[in-house]
Protein backbone atom coordinates (compact mmCIF):
# COMPACT_ATOMS: atom_id res chain seq x y z
CA UNK A 1 0.00 0.00 0.00
CA UNK A 2 1.19 3.24 -0.69
CA UNK A 3 -0.58 6.76 0.88
CA UNK A 4 0.41 10.04 -0.61
CA UNK A 5 -1.18 13.42 -0.46
CA UNK A 6 -2.18 14.13 -4.10
CA UNK A 7 -3.62 17.17 -3.80
CA UNK A 8 -4.83 20.17 -1.43
CA UNK A 9 -7.96 22.54 -2.66
CA UNK A 10 -8.53 25.16 0.39
CA UNK A 11 -8.60 23.22 3.38
CA UNK A 12 -9.32 20.02 1.99
CA UNK A 13 -6.17 17.60 1.49
CA UNK A 14 -6.68 14.81 -1.45
CA UNK A 15 -5.19 11.47 -0.50
CA UNK A 16 -4.48 8.52 -3.00
CA UNK A 17 -4.24 5.19 -1.71
CA UNK A 18 -2.57 2.46 -3.95
CA UNK A 19 -2.74 -1.28 -3.44
CA UNK A 20 -4.23 -3.26 -0.81
CA UNK A 21 -5.99 -2.21 2.92
CA UNK A 22 -5.51 -5.40 4.14
CA UNK A 23 -4.64 -6.95 8.02
CA UNK A 24 -0.93 -5.96 7.54
CA UNK A 25 -1.28 -2.56 5.54
CA UNK A 26 -4.30 -1.16 7.20
CA UNK A 27 -2.69 0.03 10.29
CA UNK A 28 0.18 2.02 8.53
CA UNK A 29 -3.32 4.12 7.01
CA UNK A 30 -4.53 4.49 10.38
CA UNK A 31 -0.78 5.27 11.22
CA UNK A 32 -0.88 8.22 8.33
CA UNK A 33 -4.00 9.26 8.59
CA UNK A 34 -4.11 9.98 11.86
CA UNK A 35 -0.26 11.93 11.68
CA UNK A 36 -1.68 14.64 9.18
CA UNK A 37 -4.90 15.03 11.46
CA UNK A 38 -2.72 15.46 14.42
CA UNK A 39 -0.68 18.44 11.81
CA UNK A 40 -4.83 20.01 11.88
CA UNK A 41 -6.06 18.68 8.67
CA UNK A 42 -9.49 17.68 9.14
CA UNK A 43 -11.52 17.53 5.42
CA UNK A 44 -9.98 14.35 3.41
CA UNK A 45 -11.00 13.38 0.36
CA UNK A 46 -9.53 9.60 -0.05
CA UNK A 47 -8.85 9.28 -3.48
CA UNK A 48 -9.36 5.28 -4.08
CA UNK A 49 -9.12 4.89 -7.93
CA UNK A 50 -6.01 2.52 -7.53
CA UNK A 51 -6.86 0.89 -4.37
CA UNK A 52 -6.93 -3.04 -5.60
CA UNK A 53 -8.49 -4.67 -2.43
CA UNK A 54 -10.34 -4.44 0.60
CA UNK A 55 -11.18 -6.18 3.89
CA UNK A 56 -12.43 -6.01 7.12
CA UNK A 57 -9.27 -4.36 8.60
CA UNK A 58 -9.10 -1.34 6.25
CA UNK A 59 -12.74 -0.79 6.76
CA UNK A 60 -11.83 -0.67 10.90
CA UNK A 61 -9.13 1.79 9.37
CA UNK A 62 -11.18 3.78 8.01
CA UNK A 63 -14.01 4.04 10.60
CA UNK A 64 -11.71 4.93 13.45
CA UNK A 65 -10.09 7.80 11.14
CA UNK A 66 -14.29 8.72 10.54
CA UNK A 67 -14.86 8.82 14.41
CA UNK A 68 -11.75 10.93 14.48
CA UNK A 69 -12.57 13.26 12.33
CA UNK A 70 -16.31 13.19 13.76
CA UNK A 71 -14.73 14.32 16.99
CA UNK A 72 -12.79 17.13 15.86
CA UNK A 73 -15.95 18.51 13.39
CA UNK A 74 -13.57 17.12 10.51
CA UNK A 75 -15.09 14.89 7.63
CA UNK A 76 -14.00 12.26 5.10
CA UNK A 77 -14.85 11.70 2.06
CA UNK A 78 -14.47 8.43 -0.40
CA UNK A 79 -13.94 8.80 -4.17
CA UNK A 80 -13.54 6.38 -7.10
CA UNK A 81 -13.61 2.79 -5.81
CA UNK A 82 -13.85 0.29 -7.63
CA UNK A 83 -16.29 -2.13 -8.26
CA UNK A 84 -14.68 -5.28 -5.72
CA UNK A 85 -14.11 -2.55 -3.04
CA UNK A 86 -17.38 -1.08 -3.17
CA UNK A 87 -19.21 -4.53 -2.68
CA UNK A 88 -17.07 -4.43 0.30
CA UNK A 89 -18.59 -1.10 1.36
CA UNK A 90 -21.70 -1.64 0.55
CA UNK A 91 -22.35 -5.15 2.42
CA UNK A 92 -21.06 -3.48 5.80
CA UNK A 93 -22.94 -0.41 5.51
CA UNK A 94 -20.45 1.81 5.22
CA UNK A 95 -21.85 2.99 2.01
CA UNK A 96 -24.41 4.78 4.75
CA UNK A 97 -22.01 6.29 7.15
CA UNK A 98 -19.44 7.49 4.86
CA UNK A 99 -19.71 9.71 2.44
CA UNK A 100 -18.77 8.05 -1.35
CA UNK A 101 -18.34 9.96 -4.51
CA UNK A 102 -17.91 8.85 -8.52
CA UNK A 103 -15.13 11.31 -8.93
CA UNK A 104 -12.77 12.83 -6.76
CA UNK A 105 -13.30 15.89 -8.72
CA UNK A 106 -17.61 15.34 -7.20
CA UNK A 107 -16.10 14.88 -3.37
CA UNK A 108 -13.68 17.71 -3.19
CA UNK A 109 -16.67 20.08 -4.68
CA UNK A 110 -18.99 18.71 -2.14
CA UNK A 111 -16.08 18.53 0.52
CA UNK A 112 -15.62 22.56 0.27
CA UNK A 113 -18.97 23.41 0.03
CA UNK A 114 -19.54 21.59 3.01
CA UNK B 1 -9.54 -32.92 -2.59
CA UNK B 2 -6.42 -30.83 -1.86
CA UNK B 3 -4.76 -29.76 1.44
CA UNK B 4 -2.19 -27.67 2.60
CA UNK B 5 -0.65 -27.05 6.17
CA UNK B 6 1.40 -24.24 7.21
CA UNK B 7 2.16 -21.86 10.65
CA UNK B 8 -0.69 -19.26 11.57
CA UNK B 9 2.21 -16.63 10.52
CA UNK B 10 1.15 -13.65 8.30
CA UNK B 11 3.60 -14.49 5.84
CA UNK B 12 2.12 -17.51 4.94
CA UNK B 13 -1.25 -16.33 4.64
CA UNK B 14 -0.49 -15.05 0.68
CA UNK B 15 0.30 -18.76 -0.25
CA UNK B 16 -2.62 -19.97 1.35
CA UNK B 17 -5.25 -17.55 -0.33
CA UNK B 18 -3.95 -18.30 -3.30
CA UNK B 19 -4.08 -22.33 -3.21
CA UNK B 20 -7.48 -22.07 -2.54
CA UNK B 21 -8.08 -19.32 -5.25
CA UNK B 22 -6.20 -21.37 -7.73
CA UNK B 23 -8.90 -24.45 -7.51
CA UNK B 24 -11.36 -22.08 -7.34
CA UNK B 25 -10.30 -21.30 -10.87
CA UNK B 26 -10.65 -24.78 -11.76
CA UNK B 27 -14.12 -25.22 -10.81
CA UNK B 28 -15.52 -22.61 -13.08
CA UNK B 29 -15.88 -19.59 -10.66
CA UNK B 30 -15.99 -15.90 -12.11
CA UNK B 31 -13.22 -13.65 -12.03
CA UNK B 32 -15.45 -11.31 -8.87
CA UNK B 33 -16.29 -14.83 -6.81
CA UNK B 34 -12.77 -15.88 -6.70
CA UNK B 35 -12.24 -12.16 -5.25
CA UNK B 36 -15.05 -12.54 -2.87
CA UNK B 37 -13.82 -16.78 -1.87
CA UNK B 38 -10.12 -14.78 -1.60
CA UNK B 39 -11.90 -12.24 0.65
CA UNK B 40 -13.72 -14.99 3.26
CA UNK B 41 -10.74 -17.07 3.32
CA UNK B 42 -8.35 -14.64 4.05
CA UNK B 43 -10.85 -12.97 7.14
CA UNK B 44 -11.20 -16.33 8.63
CA UNK B 45 -7.05 -17.10 8.04
CA UNK B 46 -6.25 -13.22 9.93
CA UNK B 47 -8.59 -13.99 13.11
CA UNK B 48 -6.84 -17.35 13.36
CA UNK B 49 -3.89 -15.64 12.88
CA UNK B 50 -4.19 -12.94 15.56
CA UNK B 51 -6.54 -15.08 17.95
CA UNK B 52 -6.44 -18.66 17.61
CA UNK B 53 -3.25 -18.74 19.21
CA UNK B 54 -2.45 -16.36 22.24
CA UNK B 55 0.34 -17.97 23.81
CA UNK B 56 2.49 -19.49 20.77
CA UNK B 57 2.48 -20.17 17.42
CA UNK B 58 0.30 -23.08 15.99
CA UNK B 59 -0.77 -24.47 12.20
CA UNK B 60 -3.33 -23.37 9.74
CA UNK B 61 -4.90 -26.74 7.60
CA UNK B 62 -6.67 -25.76 4.80
CA UNK B 63 -8.48 -28.30 2.92
CA UNK B 64 -10.76 -27.84 -0.54
CA UNK B 65 -12.72 -30.37 -1.62
CA UNK B 66 -14.68 -30.35 -5.04
CA UNK B 67 -18.68 -31.94 -4.55
CA UNK B 68 -20.43 -32.99 -7.32
CA UNK B 69 -24.53 -33.51 -6.78
CA UNK B 70 -24.80 -30.69 -5.99
CA UNK B 71 -22.06 -29.22 -7.27
CA UNK B 72 -20.20 -27.14 -4.29
CA UNK B 73 -16.37 -25.93 -3.46
CA UNK B 74 -15.80 -26.77 0.05
CA UNK B 75 -12.65 -25.19 2.06
CA UNK B 76 -12.19 -26.61 5.51
CA UNK B 77 -9.76 -24.36 7.43
CA UNK B 78 -8.71 -25.81 10.98
CA UNK B 79 -6.38 -25.02 13.70
CA UNK B 80 -5.89 -25.88 16.97
CA UNK B 81 -6.57 -23.31 19.07
CA UNK B 82 -8.32 -21.53 21.94
CA UNK B 83 -12.15 -22.70 20.98
CA UNK B 84 -14.13 -20.04 18.84
CA UNK B 85 -17.33 -20.68 17.07
CA UNK B 86 -17.88 -17.57 15.02
CA UNK B 87 -21.52 -18.53 14.21
CA UNK B 88 -21.89 -17.48 18.39
CA UNK B 89 -21.03 -13.80 17.08
CA UNK B 90 -24.29 -11.61 16.53
CA UNK B 91 -24.52 -9.19 13.71
CA UNK B 92 -22.87 -6.22 13.52
CA UNK B 93 -25.50 -3.02 13.50
CA UNK B 94 -24.86 -2.09 9.87
CA UNK B 95 -27.40 0.79 9.95
CA UNK B 96 -26.30 2.61 12.89
CA UNK B 97 -24.84 6.34 12.01
CA UNK B 98 -20.72 6.61 12.45
CA UNK B 99 -20.87 7.50 16.28
CA UNK B 100 -23.21 4.93 17.22
CA UNK B 101 -21.17 2.30 14.98
CA UNK B 102 -19.13 -0.57 16.81
CA UNK B 103 -15.65 -1.24 15.58
CA UNK B 104 -14.88 -5.04 14.89
CA UNK B 105 -17.35 -7.76 14.15
CA UNK B 106 -16.62 -6.95 9.93
CA UNK B 107 -14.35 -9.97 9.32
CA UNK B 108 -16.80 -12.70 10.40
CA UNK B 109 -19.45 -10.87 8.78
CA UNK B 110 -17.75 -10.30 5.92
CA UNK B 111 -17.74 -14.01 5.93
CA UNK B 112 -21.07 -14.94 6.62
CA UNK B 113 -22.24 -12.55 3.90
CA UNK B 114 -19.59 -13.83 1.04
CA UNK B 115 -20.42 -17.45 1.74
CA UNK B 116 -23.22 -19.56 0.40
CA UNK B 117 -22.81 -21.66 3.95
CA UNK B 118 -20.79 -21.35 7.11
CA UNK B 119 -20.38 -24.30 9.35
CA UNK B 120 -18.22 -24.41 12.60
CA UNK B 121 -17.40 -27.48 14.24
CA UNK B 122 -15.32 -28.14 16.97
CA UNK B 123 -13.38 -31.56 16.73
CA UNK B 124 -10.97 -33.40 19.06
CA UNK B 125 -9.77 -30.07 20.35
CA UNK B 126 -9.56 -28.39 16.56
CA UNK B 127 -12.02 -25.88 15.27
CA UNK B 128 -13.17 -26.82 12.27
CA UNK B 129 -14.85 -23.92 9.79
CA UNK B 130 -16.46 -25.00 6.87
CA UNK B 131 -16.92 -22.05 4.18
CA UNK B 132 -19.04 -23.72 1.06
CA UNK B 133 -19.52 -21.76 -2.14
CA UNK B 134 -21.58 -23.15 -5.34
CA UNK B 135 -20.05 -22.94 -8.28
CA UNK B 136 -22.13 -21.49 -11.76
CA UNK B 137 -24.33 -24.12 -13.50
CA UNK B 138 -22.10 -25.83 -16.09
CA UNK B 139 -24.19 -25.61 -19.17
CA UNK C 1 -17.00 2.11 47.36
CA UNK C 2 -15.37 -0.88 48.14
CA UNK C 3 -12.42 -2.61 45.24
CA UNK C 4 -10.52 -5.56 46.11
CA UNK C 5 -8.15 -7.43 43.45
CA UNK C 6 -7.39 -11.06 43.25
CA UNK C 7 -5.58 -13.53 41.51
CA UNK C 8 -7.63 -14.97 38.58
CA UNK C 9 -7.97 -17.96 40.16
CA UNK C 10 -11.00 -20.49 41.22
CA UNK C 11 -9.80 -20.78 44.96
CA UNK C 12 -9.98 -16.73 45.01
CA UNK C 13 -13.87 -17.06 43.80
CA UNK C 14 -15.76 -17.26 46.78
CA UNK C 15 -14.19 -14.61 48.71
CA UNK C 16 -14.73 -12.52 45.29
CA UNK C 17 -18.30 -13.05 45.37
CA UNK C 18 -19.40 -13.01 48.95
CA UNK C 19 -17.70 -9.06 49.14
CA UNK C 20 -19.89 -8.39 46.64
CA UNK C 21 -23.23 -9.81 48.27
CA UNK C 22 -22.51 -8.22 51.40
CA UNK C 23 -22.36 -4.99 50.19
CA UNK C 24 -25.80 -5.86 48.21
CA UNK C 25 -26.94 -6.73 51.22
CA UNK C 26 -26.23 -3.19 53.04
CA UNK C 27 -28.33 -1.64 50.28
CA UNK C 28 -31.81 -3.57 50.58
CA UNK C 29 -31.61 -6.23 48.07
CA UNK C 30 -33.54 -8.99 48.74
CA UNK C 31 -32.11 -12.79 49.93
CA UNK C 32 -33.51 -13.78 46.17
CA UNK C 33 -32.13 -10.47 44.16
CA UNK C 34 -29.28 -10.97 45.95
CA UNK C 35 -28.49 -14.90 44.98
CA UNK C 36 -29.27 -13.85 41.48
CA UNK C 37 -26.62 -11.00 41.65
CA UNK C 38 -24.04 -13.79 42.96
CA UNK C 39 -25.16 -15.90 40.09
CA UNK C 40 -24.24 -13.36 37.30
CA UNK C 41 -20.86 -11.86 39.14
CA UNK C 42 -19.80 -15.57 39.76
CA UNK C 43 -20.44 -16.42 35.56
CA UNK C 44 -18.72 -13.54 34.74
CA UNK C 45 -15.94 -14.35 36.95
CA UNK C 46 -15.59 -18.31 36.06
CA UNK C 47 -15.26 -16.78 32.43
CA UNK C 48 -12.71 -14.64 33.08
CA UNK C 49 -10.68 -17.75 35.06
CA UNK C 50 -11.53 -20.02 32.09
CA UNK C 51 -11.11 -17.85 29.45
CA UNK C 52 -9.21 -14.24 29.51
CA UNK C 53 -5.76 -15.48 30.64
CA UNK C 54 -5.19 -18.76 28.33
CA UNK C 55 -1.42 -17.82 28.63
CA UNK C 56 -0.61 -17.97 32.26
CA UNK C 57 -2.22 -15.33 35.13
CA UNK C 58 -3.56 -12.37 35.83
CA UNK C 59 -6.25 -10.82 38.47
CA UNK C 60 -9.16 -9.85 39.06
CA UNK C 61 -10.46 -6.59 40.37
CA UNK C 62 -13.85 -6.17 41.76
CA UNK C 63 -15.12 -2.61 42.43
CA UNK C 64 -18.91 -1.34 43.92
CA UNK C 65 -20.14 1.20 43.76
CA UNK C 66 -23.68 2.51 45.50
CA UNK C 67 -25.26 5.21 43.53
CA UNK C 68 -28.20 7.87 44.08
CA UNK C 69 -30.57 9.01 41.91
CA UNK C 70 -31.10 6.69 40.53
CA UNK C 71 -30.22 4.49 43.43
CA UNK C 72 -28.56 1.64 41.54
CA UNK C 73 -25.70 -0.97 42.82
CA UNK C 74 -22.83 -0.82 40.18
CA UNK C 75 -20.74 -3.63 39.82
CA UNK C 76 -17.13 -3.51 37.81
CA UNK C 77 -15.44 -6.26 37.08
CA UNK C 78 -12.27 -5.84 35.24
CA UNK C 79 -9.14 -7.95 33.94
CA UNK C 80 -6.46 -7.30 31.81
CA UNK C 81 -6.65 -10.65 29.39
CA UNK C 82 -7.82 -11.01 25.70
CA UNK C 83 -10.47 -8.32 24.71
CA UNK C 84 -13.74 -9.97 24.61
CA UNK C 85 -16.98 -7.89 24.41
CA UNK C 86 -19.77 -10.23 26.04
CA UNK C 87 -22.07 -8.10 24.13
CA UNK C 88 -20.96 -9.27 20.99
CA UNK C 89 -22.71 -13.01 21.76
CA UNK C 90 -25.77 -14.37 20.38
CA UNK C 91 -28.33 -15.38 23.05
CA UNK C 92 -28.71 -19.07 22.78
CA UNK C 93 -32.13 -20.42 21.15
CA UNK C 94 -33.47 -21.11 24.08
CA UNK C 95 -36.63 -22.74 22.40
CA UNK C 96 -34.78 -25.31 20.38
CA UNK C 97 -35.07 -28.99 21.43
CA UNK C 98 -32.96 -31.45 22.81
CA UNK C 99 -31.13 -32.63 19.84
CA UNK C 100 -30.96 -28.59 18.44
CA UNK C 101 -30.11 -27.40 21.69
CA UNK C 102 -26.57 -25.98 21.29
CA UNK C 103 -24.25 -26.81 24.24
CA UNK C 104 -22.94 -23.49 25.62
CA UNK C 105 -23.41 -19.80 26.08
CA UNK C 106 -25.46 -20.20 28.88
CA UNK C 107 -23.24 -18.47 31.72
CA UNK C 108 -23.67 -14.90 29.46
CA UNK C 109 -27.06 -15.28 28.79
CA UNK C 110 -27.88 -15.58 32.33
CA UNK C 111 -25.70 -12.35 33.37
CA UNK C 112 -27.99 -10.57 31.15
CA UNK C 113 -30.89 -11.67 32.36
CA UNK C 114 -30.41 -11.39 35.76
CA UNK C 115 -28.73 -8.10 35.96
CA UNK C 116 -30.79 -4.68 35.05
CA UNK C 117 -28.26 -3.46 32.99
CA UNK C 118 -24.64 -4.72 31.55
CA UNK C 119 -22.16 -2.58 29.94
CA UNK C 120 -18.63 -3.79 28.58
CA UNK C 121 -15.69 -1.53 27.38
CA UNK C 122 -12.27 -1.79 26.59
CA UNK C 123 -10.02 0.85 28.68
CA UNK C 124 -6.23 0.61 28.49
CA UNK C 125 -5.84 -3.18 27.92
CA UNK C 126 -8.58 -3.61 30.12
CA UNK C 127 -12.05 -5.61 29.87
CA UNK C 128 -13.55 -3.68 32.09
CA UNK C 129 -17.71 -5.50 32.46
CA UNK C 130 -20.67 -3.11 34.68
CA UNK C 131 -23.02 -5.41 36.09
CA UNK C 132 -25.62 -3.15 37.26
CA UNK C 133 -28.57 -3.84 39.77
CA UNK C 134 -31.48 -1.38 40.99
CA UNK C 135 -32.06 -1.93 44.71
CA UNK C 136 -36.16 -1.67 45.87
CA UNK C 137 -37.92 1.68 46.29
CA UNK C 138 -37.04 3.19 49.89
CA UNK C 139 -39.94 3.50 51.63
CA UNK D 1 -21.65 -31.38 45.48
CA UNK D 2 -22.43 -35.00 46.75
CA UNK D 3 -23.86 -37.66 44.25
CA UNK D 4 -25.74 -40.76 45.99
CA UNK D 5 -27.50 -43.57 44.22
CA UNK D 6 -30.54 -43.20 46.57
CA UNK D 7 -33.33 -45.76 45.08
CA UNK D 8 -33.89 -47.92 42.27
CA UNK D 9 -37.42 -48.74 40.83
CA UNK D 10 -37.19 -51.41 37.99
CA UNK D 11 -34.95 -50.00 35.37
CA UNK D 12 -35.17 -46.61 37.19
CA UNK D 13 -32.12 -45.01 39.00
CA UNK D 14 -33.05 -42.26 41.15
CA UNK D 15 -29.84 -40.04 42.16
CA UNK D 16 -30.07 -37.67 44.94
CA UNK D 17 -27.31 -34.38 44.12
CA UNK D 18 -26.34 -32.40 47.47
CA UNK D 19 -24.71 -29.23 47.72
CA UNK D 20 -23.94 -27.06 44.76
CA UNK D 21 -23.42 -27.50 40.78
CA UNK D 22 -20.89 -25.07 40.07
CA UNK D 23 -17.88 -24.26 37.52
CA UNK D 24 -15.90 -26.90 40.26
CA UNK D 25 -18.73 -29.55 40.85
CA UNK D 26 -20.76 -29.84 37.38
CA UNK D 27 -17.78 -32.03 35.92
CA UNK D 28 -17.74 -34.17 38.87
CA UNK D 29 -22.37 -34.84 38.28
CA UNK D 30 -21.42 -35.45 34.59
CA UNK D 31 -18.52 -37.81 34.99
CA UNK D 32 -20.57 -40.03 37.85
CA UNK D 33 -23.68 -40.01 35.63
CA UNK D 34 -21.64 -40.99 32.30
CA UNK D 35 -20.11 -43.77 34.41
CA UNK D 36 -23.36 -45.35 35.56
CA UNK D 37 -24.41 -45.08 31.78
CA UNK D 38 -21.28 -46.40 30.84
CA UNK D 39 -22.48 -49.66 33.16
CA UNK D 40 -26.24 -49.94 31.84
CA UNK D 41 -28.52 -47.37 33.77
CA UNK D 42 -30.35 -45.39 30.70
CA UNK D 43 -33.41 -43.76 33.04
CA UNK D 44 -32.31 -41.40 35.62
CA UNK D 45 -34.26 -39.59 37.89
CA UNK D 46 -32.55 -36.51 39.52
CA UNK D 47 -33.32 -35.77 43.09
CA UNK D 48 -32.49 -31.83 43.36
CA UNK D 49 -34.41 -30.97 46.97
CA UNK D 50 -30.94 -30.94 48.20
CA UNK D 51 -29.37 -28.84 45.52
CA UNK D 52 -28.84 -25.25 46.56
CA UNK D 53 -26.85 -23.73 43.80
CA UNK D 54 -27.07 -24.16 40.14
CA UNK D 55 -25.02 -22.00 37.76
CA UNK D 56 -24.50 -22.31 33.77
CA UNK D 57 -21.45 -24.79 34.57
CA UNK D 58 -24.63 -26.78 36.11
CA UNK D 59 -26.89 -26.51 32.85
CA UNK D 60 -24.14 -27.37 30.50
CA UNK D 61 -23.58 -31.21 32.38
CA UNK D 62 -27.25 -31.60 32.51
CA UNK D 63 -27.26 -31.26 29.10
CA UNK D 64 -24.53 -33.42 27.92
CA UNK D 65 -26.04 -35.56 30.00
CA UNK D 66 -29.52 -35.83 28.51
CA UNK D 67 -27.86 -36.06 24.88
CA UNK D 68 -25.98 -38.62 25.84
CA UNK D 69 -28.85 -40.33 27.14
CA UNK D 70 -31.08 -39.76 24.28
CA UNK D 71 -28.07 -41.20 22.09
CA UNK D 72 -28.79 -44.38 23.92
CA UNK D 73 -33.17 -43.88 24.03
CA UNK D 74 -32.83 -43.01 27.68
CA UNK D 75 -34.03 -40.72 29.96
CA UNK D 76 -33.25 -38.42 32.29
CA UNK D 77 -36.33 -36.96 35.08
CA UNK D 78 -35.26 -34.11 37.33
CA UNK D 79 -37.68 -33.60 40.43
CA UNK D 80 -38.07 -31.40 43.59
CA UNK D 81 -35.96 -28.18 43.08
CA UNK D 82 -36.13 -25.36 45.19
CA UNK D 83 -37.62 -22.48 43.66
CA UNK D 84 -34.09 -20.51 42.79
CA UNK D 85 -32.80 -23.09 41.44
CA UNK D 86 -35.99 -23.44 39.03
CA UNK D 87 -35.64 -19.95 38.32
CA UNK D 88 -32.40 -20.89 36.40
CA UNK D 89 -33.88 -23.97 34.35
CA UNK D 90 -36.77 -21.23 33.43
CA UNK D 91 -34.68 -18.11 32.13
CA UNK D 92 -32.31 -20.81 30.29
CA UNK D 93 -35.32 -22.63 28.75
CA UNK D 94 -34.05 -26.32 30.02
CA UNK D 95 -37.76 -26.47 31.53
CA UNK D 96 -39.04 -26.79 28.44
CA UNK D 97 -36.56 -29.79 26.82
CA UNK D 98 -35.83 -31.66 30.54
CA UNK D 99 -38.84 -33.07 31.91
CA UNK D 100 -39.09 -31.24 35.57
CA UNK D 101 -41.34 -32.93 38.28
CA UNK D 102 -42.48 -31.62 41.99
CA UNK D 103 -42.10 -34.66 43.72
CA UNK D 104 -39.35 -37.70 43.00
CA UNK D 105 -42.37 -40.10 43.50
CA UNK D 106 -44.46 -38.41 40.73
CA UNK D 107 -41.08 -38.45 38.67
CA UNK D 108 -40.68 -42.14 39.15
CA UNK D 109 -44.50 -42.93 37.94
CA UNK D 110 -43.39 -40.95 34.96
CA UNK D 111 -39.92 -42.79 34.54
CA UNK D 112 -41.74 -46.20 34.43
CA UNK D 113 -44.76 -45.49 32.18
CA UNK D 114 -42.93 -43.89 30.09
N1 LIG E 1 -10.16 -17.69 15.56
C1 LIG E 1 -10.58 -16.96 16.62
N2 LIG E 1 -10.29 -17.36 17.88
C2 LIG E 1 -10.71 -16.64 18.93
N3 LIG E 1 -11.43 -15.50 18.84
C3 LIG E 1 -11.73 -15.04 17.63
C4 LIG E 1 -11.35 -15.73 16.46
N4 LIG E 1 -11.82 -15.06 15.39
C5 LIG E 1 -12.48 -13.99 15.87
N5 LIG E 1 -12.43 -13.96 17.21
C6 LIG E 1 -13.09 -12.94 18.06
O1 LIG E 1 -14.20 -12.44 17.35
C7 LIG E 1 -14.12 -11.01 17.22
C8 LIG E 1 -14.71 -10.54 15.89
O2 LIG E 1 -13.89 -10.95 14.82
P1 LIG E 1 -13.98 -10.20 13.43
O3 LIG E 1 -15.40 -10.19 12.97
O4 LIG E 1 -12.98 -10.80 12.50
O5 LIG E 1 -13.62 -8.67 13.73
P2 LIG E 1 -12.32 -8.00 14.39
O6 LIG E 1 -11.20 -8.99 14.33
O7 LIG E 1 -12.09 -6.79 13.54
O8 LIG E 1 -12.73 -7.64 15.78
C9 LIG E 1 -12.64 -10.70 17.39
O9 LIG E 1 -12.46 -9.38 17.89
C10 LIG E 1 -12.19 -11.76 18.37
O10 LIG E 1 -12.48 -11.37 19.69
N1 LIG F 1 -13.67 -13.43 29.66
C1 LIG F 1 -13.68 -14.08 28.46
N2 LIG F 1 -12.61 -13.99 27.61
C2 LIG F 1 -12.62 -14.60 26.42
N3 LIG F 1 -13.64 -15.36 25.96
C3 LIG F 1 -14.72 -15.51 26.74
C4 LIG F 1 -14.80 -14.89 28.02
N4 LIG F 1 -16.01 -15.20 28.55
C5 LIG F 1 -16.63 -15.98 27.68
N5 LIG F 1 -15.88 -16.19 26.57
C6 LIG F 1 -16.29 -16.96 25.38
O1 LIG F 1 -17.71 -16.92 25.29
C7 LIG F 1 -18.26 -18.23 25.27
C8 LIG F 1 -19.60 -18.28 25.98
O2 LIG F 1 -19.43 -18.08 27.38
P1 LIG F 1 -20.56 -18.56 28.39
O3 LIG F 1 -21.86 -17.95 27.99
O4 LIG F 1 -20.09 -18.27 29.78
O5 LIG F 1 -20.71 -20.12 28.16
P2 LIG F 1 -19.65 -21.31 28.24
O6 LIG F 1 -18.48 -20.84 29.04
O7 LIG F 1 -20.42 -22.41 28.92
O8 LIG F 1 -19.33 -21.66 26.83
C9 LIG F 1 -17.19 -19.12 25.90
O9 LIG F 1 -17.28 -20.44 25.43
C10 LIG F 1 -15.91 -18.42 25.47
O10 LIG F 1 -15.56 -18.84 24.17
Amino acid sequence: MEIVKSGKENNLLVVKVTGRMDAVTAPEFEKQLTAWIDEGEIVFVIDFSMLEYISSAGLRSILVIAKKLKSVNGKIFLANMEESVNEVFEISGFNSIIPIFDTVQAAVRHGIAS
Amino acid sequence: MFSIQLTAKIENMEVLVQSVSSIAGKMGFTAKRIREIELAVEEALVNIINYAYPCGVGDIKITCIQEDSPRAFVIEIEDTGVAFDLLSLKDPDISADLSERQIGGLGIFLIRKLMNDVQYRRKNNRNVLTLVAYPPNET
